[in-house]
């Protein structure tokens, strides 16, 4: 049956090869677990990626980019996922580097597109606040010029994996008095080992450990630190959460859940026979798969859509609220596989040794299903999500 | 061309068929039609044969199109928006396939022609009382003669069985199935026919030792069954695609009244809350259009199992969907909706029959998963 | 298992016993059909029961009460649904009797009341207009006094059987330019025959009839048609409001359709058994069952709270968006015993001798299904019910 | 009194409960609690056993106050609402009554005044791996010796098991089911401890060779079946009042967040999509407290087909509530709820202990299933 294009289909043989050759065996059964992976086991596959060409697909050729379609982005995300690549992590890739490559000034391209390029330097994202999340334009860290540097006071939140990060980019007020809160922000990136930039974890409630609050005291960085105009910070973040928008259907990921759901169930044993007998169960896996796959197909169309039209659509929200909707279902499935072991817990995900062996899977099921509850919340909740399908798509008036 | 959409020409046979209904079976008109014999327009139906839809489904050695799929799939969207009551889905989709797939040579020339001429309207008699959503013959049976056959039995909820000059009849025999074709005019062949809560128009059939010569008899044994289970999926693809065009009709109609109508001094569609039930129906629809587009390509599949598994996929999730949609359109109308009068309500029946039309969300759930599983890193289409 | 006091459970018995005695088995074998019922159906079983002093349980005892407790009024309501009487028309019972009786003067009691009282005049409602649902204040219809009558013009909708109907009663406006649009309304009854006002029927989406629209084209009636005092009417509408959210959870027509579904399910062939065999319908039925049984005793919470406090309870609200869902939910279950058949529909309910008798029921139960919709709109959409429960419950701010 | 409402005196022991609850373990003291052995506060269990609530569900000619029901839901929602972490469902509730229903007159003077004083800390071993949520005993065996038996088998998620004194082992023997009382420090026994999403505690026990004399066997056959499904029922009433308390909590946790949080301006709670959801958890809510109230009351029923079906009904509608709320909370909120440090984040967890623990929504539907079904016109209570 013919979905992808034959160059598609050609494409995803190629991905799938090179994956099979080129990822190593223990990286892909330490991601497919559930553990959490750390900075080493994401930049390892990251390197095998810039090796081969392929980890800035984006980009403009003469930065390193090797010219994929969205469709061909799409199927190799896919194909990563199902072989248990560890994912992309996205803030150098697909936030700072467009933004710097489209607004950065020459020597700015040199600082810190090759540390992308080659997995080097690990980005992470100074944007929400503690008082400024859906609402991001009401942030209130400041930036005051001081000679050649700028003096950064402030809070962002929910810093994804600042643990691991080398540098931030991050919005900073620069004209406290503009007429509108979307004016006078300005762009700025800074090194994390910066005096006066301190990191808090954030436990999340799945006892994981990925996302931080950062705080700014006093911190002086250098004025060539500030990305393209001052005051225009707040159209490259626009730019940069446009192109956030690629990967938001997360169809890799649930193609994942969806082709270890059914094996699950089978070899779940109950009594004599497995889960699979169980036709109250049965019936909900097989309604998560078509759900599944519907967004999937949903994914498809847009994104050829879009690769024909070359502009954003504003449908995309669709893959957003679904992604997160279905995703989250499966986690919920996968955990119900499990029967009452579903209610174990393991606080720390880096392991646990105590645990009985038989409730390890559980554990991770059970805090995954936890932790995919951030997707309809990260991102643009699904309620921003709606609203702008009501104001775009439908166009109703607020 | 864009992966899942229509191409170009698809889009222009779409636009020529919205055309032609909006010209012949506007609202009005097609409330006027319903309350009289045939239950449709005659006129309409003789265009519809005329631009050359009907020959859609049809091999393209006796006079079709040889696109079951996605050209069919265009033209029930846009039926399924205008609510349309013409025997398209009966006549030439199900009874049509069923002919076409199962008849040999000599039949096809027979009856391929007077079909898509509009003349001949077979009608697929799938249903028996107390089967359920069976898709096999239990109670009709065939009983062996000298020449021939007679046969007795009821099928009930057949699809335009009130306007067919032909059934399509499965019938058991002793150690096979068969598929029959019956006038409807042969004697022991008792019609009732009734009106669905789609409007179309729908009969059950008592059958009274109905002789049947040789040659009534299409075919048999695995090719019977086959015949009608690619019918089937045929006729589900287009129903699914109707279904489209039904919810797609609601939602612009949905939309619109939430724009206009005023309460608290301002337009209700200004209500964050109704904001967001309408963006509920928005994706539901996108959801559906996707089943329904894989569903098209699927039925012109070798692979049966693909083909069953990707129409039941999109019947399961569009049959929950369609009345769930039709729930939600009505809620988020208020009074209007529960009108006759409202062309809204119409669709909100019509989405109501396309939930239960050819197999329930239930039915098609098992079918599906009864189809080989996904097979490792394999996509559903592979 | 002691759910009702020892009194309850006496009363229960009580109606039980009565309603066996006295309801006609062929009034109860038509209302139990789903045809639709006549003027003489409805008011026939009203008789009957205000013979027994039954008819206007809440009334004060002077005008015909006989003192029922709201739990005693849910028993007799539940009773009478299990045993397929007719149900009570509530307009001129609920409605316009109890504000007759608060804000009328004497004449006008004297007048009114015995027809209600005794089953012989049917009031009709006219207060939704075309453009005046939810938001009922903004009524145009006007009433203008010259010398001893007032003169009405305008449109009311949603006329719940004004086809039957001797007198309507209505809110109209008697003072245009009030600064708020609550003031200014008059609450007034007038015979339907009188000259000017005409009734056109509404065909529901069932194809039913059971709502109208009714015109008023220059109506004279007397003034003494007035209820209490010119421009209060709004106040008296809010009174009467208040008094219809007594049968809101409508718990007998659940337990109806509960008692049926079971048997129906059970009783509908597959092959060689049963609905009941299909583990996945089961499960469903369970569930609906289920939904039930929390609504019912949501309900009698609630009442019994009431009655203890003697003040509405807002949570109400609750009871009115479950029992419209509960309903609607049982309403299509029952529709999806019939399988292929629930596709069927019988435009006309009052009887098309040409379908097949296998196809009735489901004719019938498809038209309830469609009919149910209404449940979540009429007196107070879900949305509104929601609204209140966000302010006065929740206490959240518009 | 109201019907189907806490009476005066029941409301009193709730606000008694509260006052304990929240001295002794508010959500600070919790948190400390839980990182340290044995997991809850022994301080906070001291005052359960002054206050006597540890005497709630025991008959009174044992020291008891004789209500399994209504009085332990008053305190079970309390327990949920400060996802209190002491083994009061575990010990007293599941424990405990397995004891009160099967032991003789001996064994309950023996062990019922050691259990409410606090002492002794039975926990019933209800679950087998690979069994799923089924109640009777499959792989556990009890092999027949000269004098008692031997014990061979493996439990697992046993609540409270981690900190018990004893194990209640239903175990398959020849042609019985014994019901046995296995002290924790018996030889044989491994026990393996672990925290529930709910952050209370449990165990995985894996029996090698346990021999058990006479004496430990509290009861066989009919009433060794009986009495596990009672505490089973007594345990998922318990349990039904507990996910009441805490969705309670987190509903006004919500409430308050919309309410001060600030979004472009003004409080969240101010938008009308976020108060529709609101209003969905409270009416979840007061579906949950009124199955909760019946399930309650159904525990004191000597019709065991009752008590079954209405604590079955409960518990299947709060199995799938419980997640749900949490989930929905959760999104109300935002990020705040990801965080572990939020009091929210440990309600949505417990939720989802309280929606697997004692049998999830499919299981307590098909037992709902299973009973009688309603007759007639009668009530489900008659």
């Amino acid at each position: 049956m013919q979905v992808y294009s034959e160059a598609d289909t050609r494409f995803r043989a190629e991905v799938r090869a090179f994956i099979a050759e080129a990822l190593p065996a223990e990286m892909a059964r330490k991601a497919r677990s559930g553990v959490a992976l750390n900075r080493e086991d994401y930049f390892g596959w990251q390197r095998i990626l810039a090796e081969q060409g392929w980890l800035t697909p984006t980009w403009p050729a003469e930065h390193g980019g090797c010219g994929w379609t969205p469709i061909q982005q799409h199927i190799f995300e896919v194909e990563s996922h199902l072989a248990g690549a560890p994912r992309i992590i996205p803030f150098g890739i697909k936030m700072v580097g467009p933004v710097i490559i489209h607004f950065g000034n020459e020597a700015q391209k040199a600082a810190y597109l090759p540390g992308i390029r080659e997995a080097t330097t690990w980005w992470c994202q100074g944007f929400s606040e503690p008082g400024a999340g859906s609402d991001l334009a009401s942030l209130r860290t400041r930036a005051e010029r001081d000679g050649d540097h700028y003096v950064i006071n402030g809070q962002k939140t929910w810093t994804t994996y600042a643990q691991y990060a080398d540098m931030i980019f991050f919005l900073a007020r620069t004209k406290p008095d503009a007429p509108r809160k979307q004016e006078g922000i300005s762009f700025f990136v800074a090194r994390m080992d910066t005096p006066g930039i301190t990191v808090r974890p954030i436990t999340t409630l799945d006892g994981g450990h990925e996302i931080n609050e950062t705080f700014f005291e006093d911190v002086r960085i250098p004025a060539e630190n500030l990305i393209g105009e001052e005051n225009k910070g707040w159209s490259y973040a626009k730019f940069l959460l446009s192109n956030e928008r690629a990967g938001i259907a997360r169809v890799g990921e649930v193609r994942e859940l969806i082709r270890d759901l059914h094996d699950m169930t089978e070899s779940q044993p109950v009594g004599n026979g497995s889960l699979l007998d169980d036709p109250a169960f049965l019936r909900r896996v097989t309604s998560a798969e078509i759900d599944a796959l519907a967004h999937e197909v949903t994914t498809l169309r847009l994104l050829s859509r879009e690769q024909e039209s070359g502009r954003p659509n504003p449908l995309t929200s669709v893959l957003k609220i679904r992604g997160s909707e279905v995703l989250g279902r499966l986690a919920e499935l996968q955990m119900e596989v499990e029967g009452p072991l579903a209610a174990c817990f393991r606080p720390s995900p880096a392991g646990d040794p105590e645990l009985p062996q038989a409730l390890l899977r559980p554990a991770l099921k059970t805090g995954r299903y936890l932790n995919y509850r951030k997707f309809g919340i990260f991102g643009g909740t699904t309620e921003i999500q709606k609203n702008i399908l009501a104001k775009t798509v439908l166009d109703l008036k607020g | 061309m864009s992966i899942l959409d229509y191409s170009e020409e698809q889009r222009m046979l779409k636009d020529s068929t919205r055309r032609l209904l909006e010209s012949h079976c506007s609202f009005k008109q097609r409330c006027t039609h319903m309350t009289s014999p045939p239950g449709y327009s005659k006129a309409a139906w003789e265009q519809m044969v005329e631009v050359g839809i009907t020959s859609l489904p049809f091999p393209e050695d006796c006079g079709g199109f040889g696109s079951p799929g996605v050209e069919v799939a265009a033209v029930m969207e846009e039926i399924g928006r205008a609510t349309a009551l013409e025997p398209y889905l009966a006549s030439i989709v199900l009874g049509g396939s069923t002919i076409a797939r199962g008849a040999d040579a000599h039949h096809l020339q027979e009856f391929v022609p007077a079909i898509i001429a509009g003349s001949m309207h077979p009608a697929l008699a799938l249903y028996e009382p107390d089967h359920r959503y069976a898709l096999k013959p239990m109670g009709t049976k065939a009983q062996a003669r000298e020449e021939g056959w007679i046969l007795n039995g009821a099928k009930t909820m057949v699809l335009g069985g009130d306007s067919a000059t032909h059934f399509l009849i499965p019938a058991k025999a002793t150690d096979t199935t068969l598929l029959c074709l019956v006038p409807a005019s042969t004697h022991g062949v008792r019609v009732q026919g009734y009106q669905t809560v789609g409007d179309l128009g729908a009969a059950d059939i008592i059958l009274e030792d109905v002789p049947l010569s040789p040659s009534q008899v299409i075919c048999s044994g695995d090719r019977a069954e086959d015949a009608v289970e690619y019918a089937f999926d045929v006729g589900v693809s287009a129903l699914c695609a109707e279904a489209v065009g039904t919810m797609e009709r609601l939602l612009e109609l949905t939309r619109d009244y939430l724009d206009t109508r005023k309460q608290f001094g301002v337009a209700i569609g200004s209500f964050q809350a109704l904001q967001h039930q309408a963006v509920d129906l928005l994706v539901e629809l996108e959801q559906c259009r996707s089943l329904s587009q894989l569903a098209a390509r699927a039925v012109s599949e070798q692979a049966t199992g693909r083909r069953t598994a990707m129409c039941s996929a999109a019947k399961a999730y569009i049959s929950r969907s369609a009345r769930v949609f039709a729930q939600q359109a009505i809620q988020l109308h208020g009074g209007i909706a529960l009108t006759d009068e409202y062309e809204g309500s119409h669709l909100a029946r019509r989405l109501t029959l396309q939930s239960y039309a050819l197999g329930d969300e239930d039915f098609h759930l098992q079918r599906y998963a009864r189809q080989p599983a996904l097979s490792g890193n394999n996509a559903w289409w592979d």
